[in-house]
């Protein structure tokens, strides 16, 4: 315990997370501060970007054997996760069917900027992880809104949902499958591995030296956002915020199963528990906007983003990660 | 110079909803919409912000030239069609001087 | 379908009065608005040119629907309210189809 | 308060035409007008989207509150003066509280 | 002099002014160029971040006697100075009260690019200087917005001034006093000072290494900016242009004043100098046009931006270092 | 030819041209991917600042003797070639005289990003180049425009043209004159040249350092646009892609044979061809919008953008260093 304290103080003192302190209070004293929406967009391009080809360039260093199960549990992951947390929500009379579903969705998927936020943890304190973490992250970004739209395709029963027009569908189906983030992630990912460390150096103080410190930035953005958002989270009522502090730990307990089954090591572990406990707060609302009209976006956007987000990233990441070096040391 | 009387459809509805809006429009035979991005109002739903990351909570203003009829079949089809969204559908008189382009 | 009339309310403001006037609006009971960002123009008040740096020179566009009274009430009063800013207000008839949200 | 009837000329117009516009519109004698940046649409001349890198796929909305007689010869001149460009011009009736001003 | 004429040449020299040359140049023949306003906003809250971290680790490297005194007398010379720019131009009868009260209260204030801007100048010439100078011109900012007010108030008396709304209130209150500059500021000091120079070491190369180059787009657009200002200034009349120019030189006098109090050495001297002299463009009018709707921008902007503001980049900076070092050299 | 391949095969393991191909291939599977504009604008000013200061610091270390020759070749070029692609044009029947003149127009100017991506092709391989190359860009750019507007202004004929407003006129002339990426680039050279290596060193990390990475999202950003374009080549119709595809060789002859005229080197050569093979697709169609709005936009941006912009950047560019080599090997 005493442990995790000391690992968390540790963390607080990396200018990055204090970036996101700052953002925070800077939201909470009603500052006006705002990072134009072109630039957040542009460091998370950049962030994506960056993430991929370190990836990338760690696969082509180790030797992928691993590769192709990863990616297959990720898949599992993602798919299955929305089963426990819509039956917690409905078993705990939280939501309707409908707007469960729709949370349920966010759970089974990913926030990539809580994953940054735990590679950088895991960089400060020099714990090494796998570079398959990246693509399992890709992998696990969408599978998770199919399951949300057939639960909440049987509980509204056949007929009931308005028929999509072809714009509709053909739109959700690109926010699914090709969606920018994911894009990036994969393309820098396959980049990286496909040049090499001798062509990674001609990008390497774009793409390592500075990173820390756009880094800086993007989070900033993110405290603000996350606590412009917390000032919603009153109306979601005790049992939604329960359920949005309580899920996180739940999936990470997954994860920290599938991680052990992959034989994976302390930092891989922790990422992989970080990726199941993190709820998705950009491609999943889009999708479900689109999808599942019916859902409050009130509801699935606060809780991802006014609750587990800030859990995880003060609380859930040191978390994680002092589990796996405890299930680490035991046998 | 003559002028024509038209009717205008202005349309303010999510971001999220702007391609089905227009396929929409087009299926009465508009024969041209106007768009205006990126922004914000109040309503029913409450309070909507452009600009949010997930564009959730972006609106925006479809402006539409068009016949009487057309104008009125699209207002009242709105009602069904637009029920679980943000949006609202006005209509209002306005005077052009070519006819065949609207 | 019967339709019901309405006045829309226009607004163009400067941005800095943004809060101020969606406040008055909402005093009036207007049942929502439509706000759009990064409008520029010219009137008595000379050039106002959006996009600078402090946001001095940044108009917005208001858009509400509302009933006759609430709408000549606002008329009314902009007059005094708005003297000191750059801004106009003007009022025109619109027809909807769903009475209760305007 | 006794209130004033004025015309509203809308332009939709291809944003490299701003400031042609803006100049035809002021030998007109209008008092002021408003511009509303980055808009799409649909025309004659097929789709133009806003935030093309040469911005010769972007609208803009001008916004003008004139006299009704200032308001036709606009209209009138625009068929001339348009023809080659992505454009629209429609009027419509207002009414304002303050007739000096427009 | 000779040695003056050699200091501004030299700074004329470094890429960074002559990047706001360019600027200025490409504004006079009025060229299309334009920053997106995002991408401004984007370096500004980098630059502040940036500046505020610096200073915040020279502080943590300094003993921080000095820091108490610095800053209450920063704030007494930002409550204080509106009061001559509003004598003068009442004396001179060159404004109305109002609008004088609203241009008082911007000469009171500080502009953060001129700072910036001179902190670099002193880089050049490796001119070293105390990291207080941050917190201090933080602290300049608002006070002399509360001075400009009352001003305002006496001259409209009692009743006049329209009623504030709550909203208006509190959205002034903000800008003044959560001002998102600030904010980002005082965060990155506070920052800069918790993790130290080992913190610091992780975005050294983002903060450091890359400061200059981004400065260059920075100021790029304030040459822009500034000169497609300065077209207006001939609206402004002969007598308030003079008082554009010879109003820096008479706070830079103040400054100097105060820095000897203080026992400020010489590059501390001409940055407290420098935040005298300069004017707020960007927060002041902000506030001005929310509380103060009757002052006209035109005059309160364009003196700020398109006259005072290039006068301190061009001449300004230079001589307030000369006067500096000629006080140090004399007893 | 098992040179060229080999060529093109190692451009394409940059991480640079490897970015261009994943904005491509996302445009291709209709990704929602975005760079928002404000981001694009922004890289844009800086490779265009980067690239001018690399090109002034080069000339601040030579002679200098070849720079006026130069330049009057560049501005002779770029009046000269519309006039082939105007026979062509016209020749094949391909397009009515105005729409032929505006495209015309937009062969004899060039695309500053073509030749970024040819100077990062040079740079990779190790050869060398002439730093007045940038200027002879800077002077290529709009020429071309003149001629085009005379070809345009035959075939409408006396009268026909409707008459330019004031408004108007002053707007395409500061279009042409004042260009933002002419100034910046031109500004950037004159900076570079003036300040000399003692004065870039300040702004190195920001001005070399990053510029690979800098170009990586830029690169991202142009495949997107240029992939996105390309959907709308199958209403050109044959002939006119061919055109497309023919048209950047023939001006590259034309180019080879300038550049021998000048008595360049190998890699100043294949940058001269670069210049003389692409085809502009921001300024000129800004220009032709408002001089020519009778020319379909739909027309030349698509064969500028989405035909003759990926050829020069996937094979033009690697073809034309070979034949540079080639001709430098045979006297
Ligand atoms: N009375 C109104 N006047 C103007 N705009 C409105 C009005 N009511 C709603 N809106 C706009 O329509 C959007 C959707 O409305 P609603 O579906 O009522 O939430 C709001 O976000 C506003 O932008
Ligand atoms: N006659 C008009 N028609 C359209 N917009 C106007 C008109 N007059 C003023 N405006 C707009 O209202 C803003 C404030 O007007 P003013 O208070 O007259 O300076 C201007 O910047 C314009 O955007
Ligand atoms: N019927 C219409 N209703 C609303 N906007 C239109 C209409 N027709 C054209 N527009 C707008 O005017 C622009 C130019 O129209 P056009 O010249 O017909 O291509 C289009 O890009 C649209 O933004
Ligand atoms: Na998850
Ligand atoms: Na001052
Ligand atoms: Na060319």
């Amino acid at each position: 315990m005493s442990e995790l304290l000391a690992l968390a103080g540790a963390n607080l003192l990396s200018p990055m997370v204090l970036c996101f302190v700052l953002g925070a209070v800077a939201a909470a004293i009603r500052s006006d501060l705002e990072i134009p929406e072109a630039i957040a967009k542009g460091l998370a391009i950049y962030l994506m970007l960056a993430i991929g080809m370190k990836g990338g360039l760690a696969m082509a260093k180790s030797d992928g054997a691993n590769v192709l199960p990863s990616i297959a549990m990720a898949l599992a992951l993602s798919f299955a996760l929305p089963l426990l947390a819509y039956a917690i929500l409905r078993g705990i009379r939280a939501l309707g069917s409908v707007d469960a579903a729709a949370v349920a969705a966010h759970y089974g998927s990913v926030s990539i900027v809580t994953f940054v936020t735990a590679v950088e943890f895991l960089n400060g304190r020099g714990v090494a992880f796998d570079g398959v973490l990246v693509a399992m992250m890709a992998a696990m970004e969408t599978p998770a809104i199919v399951t949300g739209l057939l639960l909440a395709r049987r509980a509204l029963g056949p007929g009931t949902q308005p028929q999509r027009s072809r714009a509709r569908q053909s739109h959700l189906l690109r926010e699914v499958l090709a969606n920018g983030s994911i894009v990036v992630l994969v393309g820098g990912f396959a980049i990286g591995w496909a040049v090499g460390p001798s062509g990674m150096e001609k990008v390497k103080p774009f793409i390592f030296d500075i990173y820390n410190g756009m880094l800086c930035l993007f989070l900033l953005d993110m405290g603000l956002v996350a606590m412009r958002q917390m000032r919603s989270v009153d109306d979601l009522g005790l049992r939604l915020v329960g359920f949005g502090l309580v899920m996180p730990p739940l999936n990470a307990a997954i994860g920290f199963a599938a991680a052990r089954a992959l034989g994976f090591d302390v930092g891989s572990t922790a990422l992989l528990a970080t990726l199941c406990a993190s709820a998705s707060y950009i491609a999943v609302p889009a999708a479900m906007r689109l999808a599942l009209p019916q859902a409050r976006p009130a509801i699935y956007v606060t809780l991802s983003l006014g609750v587990t987000f800030p859990f995880n990233v003060a609380i859930g990441i040191p978390l994680y990660l002092s589990i796996a070096q405890w299930l680490a040391r035991s046998p | 110079m003559t002028v024509h009387r038209r009717k205008k459809i202005e349309i303010v509805v999510e971001a999220a909803m702007l391609a089905d809006v227009v396929e929409w429009l087009t299926e009465h035979g508009v024969k041209g919409y106007t768009t205006v991005p990126k922004v914000s109002g109040f309503g029913r739903q409450g309070r909507r912000q452009a600009e949010d990351p997930a564009r959730v909570f972006e609106n925006v203003l479809v402006i539409a030239i068009a016949g009487e009829e057309t104008a009125r079949r699209i207002l009242a089809e709105s009602v069904e069609r637009l029920r679980d969204y943000a949006a609202i559908v006005y209509l209002s008189d306005v005077e052009v001087a070519r006819p065949d382009h609207f």
